[in-house]
């Protein structure tokens, strides 16, 4: 087995020092009763070439970008990443190396979360972020409950906009806490509903969670909403799917969220079917002591050096235990390198830029779209890259069917999250769709797809 | 073997000191549509601090900052709780194949059968490995996993309109299990051990207000729960649950399985046994194996298979919900299968003989040297404690001395019962 | 541009420093007459996802082995790569190094070559390496070039089975030098003619060169043309185009070859449509100072530590000028790296059973063409991976095509290179051919391609 | 910025020291068909002293030994006469491509027109930019690229019945080119030059016994040669040729072309000027450029197209022959093509401005410190001598103090007309 060094000889030697008599006896302290007398039932060991042939095999059963034209988003998007991207990341000194417990020999690793923390901070307008969560979702979770922490209060408001997945994850960490959670409406224009906000603040009411841009794309009135949180004592919470977006938008500090988190996957993650992705956690300096998951800071050695350390460790779980800010332990280390080494490359400029491209190609489909007889635009909020789609008849599914015979994934359907939502469906489109895909699709679903 | 001269050291500045205004380290196509400006009062002027540098100026940068790093690619990396295997190469390349790379999650499930079968049959995999009934593929890593089963857990007795407060955690658990705990709304009830669990400490603390035992076998010590099938029966008896920490499951592949033991769930870290890279801190991830009786509380969506087709169950009423915006992390699990289907049954059941015999081969050669505070039989990891040391030295000490002779330091300072 | 890290203040302020006014000053001595006044006419620059689409629709227009089942060979062999040896040798520091001219910083390099060529001694059963040529066939021609030197005889023997690419590069790299190149016969078992091999050599034979295997995949019989070479005072240069072969045969320095040479593609370089490979080159001892290019040699350094520079570099052009051994200056370093993972990965045990199965799988699909009405096999001599098939309708081309419409790549049909042969085909099958693949081959050539 | 603290510097031994009988690095599928034995007597026992390694001892082996080097990717890299790059990372993922890489070379070319197309447009897009009336892109490296030269200028003499025996070549000429004209067949006659070639010492050597002169343009002192389009004419009228080693044309992509300048032949280095790796000494890639009257001779095959498809014409009598198996080193042109696609008309020319600027930048900084032999404009390379160094100092401790510094030295004691 060429994972294994062990030879023959060696295994013959290491028993002789230990001083027993067989690789059984090693496991003499489990007792019979336990034991597994009979092989495991696996597939027989492929080969390295045999293992690729099954996996590309697998892989081709799939519908990825390269043989579809994809309108698929909806918090995973289809970015260009360069090349530059994976061949960094794929240096073993990076991606074989456990969490930096020793900042001697783990500086790399360090300081590349450091300027990742630097990133977030100036890509959301907060002043501290935190060495990553598992996704946007699961920092929305975390989010929630360091509002929690930090108000001592029990309600939190969610707006319906926020992304399914994300409200999901939220209920079901605070499943068991003493805690509710409350959702607010969504109004005509596809942002949240201010009125019922209104109504639903409160002075229990711990935080309030709007997703920028929400989940239909819509670009949201942070800044009414903190206002509004604001006066009821509560925490806003911006939660960021598309963070490409930030490269044009306000940002969520600017228009004064207490915590903004999201997932960085637009920037140079795979899709990969879900994951891995890498949350962000932002939030002021003043509560930095509440904030969940590993934190880097800066320091110097003996010899004035500048060096980076994990800090605050007070606060996780290792030493508080029971009482840690949160459970989380290993985070995405490795796509939040991701994340900085995209976001090294593209930088002031080209994160501009790339936005702008994004929201042109989507405002030039949405005109395609809305021009169509058959189709209308339900929300009339300004987006950024996504926008829902009507289907007059109702017919979602056939529409979407018929776009899949023409190799077009030309979105999602928002029936199973949003019954009210039964005939439309969430169209994204990125830098990656030509103006030619863009054509074919409005040309595909003008062509009968409606019908 | 010795720290050589010839190498190279080569300082690096943050990427920020090295930003230039005007340089540009991207291409873009250009713009094939009418540009499209968004109202101006939702827009940003720039972003303040925000990097400019040339493609050069990053590769190089990151490039330095990776030798200032020790991975295992670079040597001998022992530390313990954390198995840290080699990562085979192949499995990077697995990952990263167009089909599973670009393959976005939306994607209608007949279009995306490969990807669902080979959860499918990850999970099969590790239900066979672990003895569990169902395996959940989602969690993203070991303390997520941990959510997921002690959410299951406390979902199983509302089942049973128990409404229990506690779980008792043995002292040398890993700190994930009590913060774990708390999140699920339990109180954390610490009870002691001697190297492993008494049926006397458990019989003592299990009560009619525990919901659950949090239990690591082998535990953080290295060392079998030698009493495990009796205390899962006691617990069980007084209305208990057991939940297993399973970031040790390296050392019994092949060799005996948790569910056969009575454990009712265990979250497995593919990170670790399953050799996937730990990243420099993630992402891995955590499935969990449950018995029988708590298949229904699985977070959702689980794949399943119906026909020869798969598909991802949304309909279950009684889950848990689900952790996660989307699958779980479906590259780390590419990578997890690649590793089981190189390995097979018995390359398996090899690797976990091999750890075992290396921490004791460790143990015989330095247990005249330093002090071993338990001493049955290990498994794949021993653990000493400083008290031997001469001259004043402490771990610590002994820790950094490693690095100066190339090697990682072993884990230091864990678990929080052996001293030093 | 995002390769060049200028900014307009950049280049003000070194203009300034440097004492001129614009970027057209620096080309001040260039006289006008020579000077471009109109922009390069060349397609308008891409952006990174442009250009692999671009490259990727170029590459979409090949029959790679992905696609077609390939039978291919001939001097470039399909054979699996572990991925370990890709992402290693994508490791910057080797692949943007340049030749190891500073010892002191270019250890990893000049190391790493000198096991390149031990290895390639140990494979050869030779005493001497280089750190690499161009490919096998150049090689071969600085091979027989060296014999020249050695023996100042100026006629050399070059076996008409050699491959035809080799000879080919001989004849070019001999042309206007003081000798002459002599072809000797194949025998019909498809060895080299010993009869006309004994009838040619003479005192004035440098050397002779065959190939082992030769072109048709048969096995010389190099011990017997040695002792006819040497008792002529001639060398025996022994040309390796499928070096796996040597996993099972006796090496060609146990059978007396005073010059091996070959090719590494097939440990571990893929086939890339020719290039680049790595040739090596390997000779006794005592021919060392003859030797064409680098030589990486082991030292000491001032504290007693082992170290590796280039050595005997006087040799070479840089300071022989037109004496030098040979005008090769770069030559396929990385590739020879390559071929050094590679050989580190397959290792004693590894190699053996790779040619094994090479062999098996090679004699299994000849039993296979043998049985077929309509073919037959002109050679009867051993082979390794390779062999000559015979159509008796003499259709040779039309037996190709057919194949190839059920995407198979059948073989490189030799008429070209062989009037005589010009009925026949040569077939390579390596461990990458499965037996449904080969049997798939075989029913094809049955199921009517030999009409 | 000085060598700091922070890396890791690692000992490692050779992998046979590493070797281990019976470990293994390598796996193979079952062999599905019946085993095959060669003839005993044809065969070999072992392999005396071959490696027996894990797949891990390998990685680590090779990963330590990579961290002993310094590339372009580690930092600043100012060989003069090398012209080291940045080796974009697009390009490195391109030659990889299926399609691309996986091309048997023997395919027939209808198979094979996407490889066939890129070498035919990098050949068009080479003879643009030289300035040449057809390329070859076959040779494996620079100094292969003069033997085709030098070839067909032989090969053009013959067929005018022509057999003269010297070629003339400056003191400044990279040793390659002696070697080469001595290679084919030629006697070489060193000619001196002061900075660049006098008109006075080129027509005093150029008689009816010269086959051609090789020059290099802008020289190994970063020079000019200011009168090349007379120098060419004198050779020219006195039935010579013209060689030109074009290792230095980063200096004028776009500013001019050697084609325009009188010259008959010219090699390109892609691992130079276009941007290809130098992977610690090759493998490269050395296309030659011909004026019209040398197309005849170039090397076979020479890739054409008819209407719309690409073929390797095989077919010229007066063809030099090939000097390689196959077609060159396409996995190299295949980056070249990249590079030069990326770039687009300005971007060449703006790289060869950036050239020219950083080293006439270098030389403003550095002149009044070091002596500098020869003060004529430089173009994208100066040349100084250690004359003025003190303390006994001399070139090679400049060069090893530099390292201490993190940076890879300059090229030395090259060319050899300066001292030092
Ligand atoms: C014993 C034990 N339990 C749980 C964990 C947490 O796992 P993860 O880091 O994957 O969340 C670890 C990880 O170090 C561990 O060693
Ligand atoms: C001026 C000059 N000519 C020729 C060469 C030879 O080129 P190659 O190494 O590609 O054979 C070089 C390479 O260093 C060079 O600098």
């Amino acid at each position: 087995m060429r994972y294994l060094p062990h030879t023959q000889e060696d295994v013959a030697a290491m028993l002789g020092r230990i001083g027993i008599d067989s690789l059984e006896d090693l496991f003499a302290e489990i007792p019979a009763a336990v034991r597994l007398e009979r092989p495991l039932n696996l597939p027989p060991p492929l080969a390295e070439s045999e293992l690729l042939r099954e996996l590309r095999r697998l892989a081709g059963m799939n519908a990825g970008v390269a043989d579809f034209h994809s309108f698929l988003g909806g918090g995973a998007y289809n970015h260009f990443a360069p090349a530059v991207v994976d061949q960094l990341i794929s240096r073993g000194e990076f991606y074989t190396a456990y969490t930096p417990y020793q900042p001697e020999i783990s500086q790399g690793t360090l300081q590349a979360i450091f300027e990742f923390q630097t990133l977030i901070c100036q890509l959301t307008g907060m002043e501290a972020a935190n060495a990553s969560m598992y996704d946007g979702a699961s920092a929305c979770a975390e989010a929630v409950l360091m509002a929690v922490r930090l108000t001592r209060r029990h309600k939190v408001l969610i707006s319906r906009a926020l992304h399914p997945g994300y409200r999901a994850t939220v209920t079901a960490y605070c499943r068991y806490l003493d805690m509710q959670l409350e959702e607010v409406a969504v109004a005509a224009d596809g942002r949240t509903d201010p009125a019922d906000l209104l109504a639903k603040l409160d002075e229990d009411t711990a935080g309030l969670v709007i997703g920028y841009p929400n989940y239909f794309g819509c670009i949201e009135d942070l800044g009414q909403a903190a206002a509004a949180a604001h006066a009821a004592g509560a925490q806003l919470i911006a939660a960021v799917a598309e963070p490409l977006a930030l490269g044009l938008l306000k940002s969520p500090g600017e228009l004064d969220a207490d915590i903004v988190v999201g997932d960085g996957q637009s920037f140079g993650l795979p899709v990969s079917f879900g994951g891995p992705y890498v949350g962000f956690f932002a939030a002021r300096q003043k509560s930095l002591r509440a904030m969940p998951g590993r934190l880097v800071g800066e320091t110097t050695d003996l010899d004035g050096k500048r060096g980076f350390v994990l800090t605050l460790a007070t606060r996780e779980q290792h030493i508080r235990r029971e009482k840690a800010t949160s459970n989380i332990c290993s985070n995405q280390g490795l796509c939040a390198l991701v994340t900085t080494i995209f976001l090294s490359l593209f930088g002031k400029q080209g994160l501009r830029e790339l936005a702008m491209q994004n929201h042109a190609k989507a405002a030039y489909t949405r005109q395609g779209i809305e021009a169509l007889p058959g189709f209308s635009l339900p929300f009339a909020a300004a987006g950024f890259n996504e926008f829902v789609v009507r289907v007059e008849s109702g017919d979602t599914a056939g529409v979407l069917a018929a776009l899949e015979d023409q190799q077009i994934l030309g979105g999602i359907p928002l029936g199973g999250e949003y019954p009210e939502l039964q005939d439309c469906f969430l169209v994204c489109v990125t830098e990656q769709n030509t103006r030619q895909e863009i054509d074919e699709l409005v040309a595909a679903l003008a062509g009968g797809a409606a019908s | 073997m010795r720290v050589g001269t010839s190498g190279l050291v080569l300082n690096e500045k943050l990427l920020f000191e090295h930003s230039d205004p005007g340089r540009k380290g991207y291409s873009l196509p250009e713009l094939d549509v009418p540009s499209s400006d968004l109202p101006r009062e939702l827009c940003r002027d720039e972003i303040p601090g925000f990097p400019e540098l040339s493609e050069v100026d990053v590769v190089r940068h990151f490039t330095r900052l990776s030798t200032w790093n020790y991975g295992v690619d670079s040597g001998f990396y022992p530390l313990g709780s954390c198995t840290m295997k080699y990562n085979p190469k192949v499995n990077e390349t697995a990952a990263r194949l167009p089909g599973l790379a670009d393959l976005h999650p939306a994607t209608p499930a007949h279009l995306a059968q490969g990807a669902l079968g080979l959860m499918y049959l990850l999970q099969e995999a590790l239900a066979e490995i672990s003895g569990f009934a169902a395996v959940t593929v989602q969690p993203a890593a070991g303390a997520q996993g941990e959510l997921a089963g002690m959410l299951m857990i406390r979902a199983w007795h509302e089942a049973q309109n128990s409404s229990r407060r506690k779980v008792l955690i043995p002292d040398t658990a890993h700190g994930t299990n009590p913060a774990t705990a708390a999140l699920a709304g339990y109180d954390v009830v610490p009870i002691a051990s001697d190297g492993v669990l008494s049926m006397a400490e458990v019989e003592a603390h299990m009560d009619d207000d525990v919901a659950a035992l949090m239990v690591t076998n082998p535990n953080t010590l290295g060392l079998f729960e030698t009493h495990i099938e009796k205390i899962c029966r006691v617990v069980h008896e007084r209305g208990g649950l057991v939940y297993c920490d399973g970031a040790n499951l390296n050392a019994l592949m092949g060799i005996a399985r948790p569910g056969d033991m009575g454990i009712d769930v265990m979250h497995f870290n593919l990170h670790k046994t399953f050799s996937t890279p730990h990243g420099g801190g993630g992402p891995g991830a955590g499935p969990v194996g449950v018995a029988e009786h708590l298949v229904p509380f699985l977070p959702k969506p689980v794949v399943v298979k119906q026909g020869d087709t798969f598909r991802l169950d949304d309909d279950r009423p009684q889950s848990i919900g689900r952790l996660l915006a989307f699958n779980g992390n479906f590259g780390i699990m590419v990578r997890a299968y690649a590793y089981i289907r190189t390995m097979g049954a018995a390359g398996l059941k090899r690797a976990s003989e091999m750890a075992v015999l290396n921490a004791n081969y460790i143990r015989a050669c330095l247990e005249d040297t330093f002090d071993l505070p338990f001493k049955s039989r290990s498994l794949h990891e021993v653990v000493f404690s400083d008290r031997r040391l001469a001259g004043g030295c402490h771990t610590i000490d002994l820790a950094k001395r490693l690095i100066d002779y190339g090697y990682h330091p072993p884990t230091i300072y864990f678990p929080l019962v052996v001293k030093g």
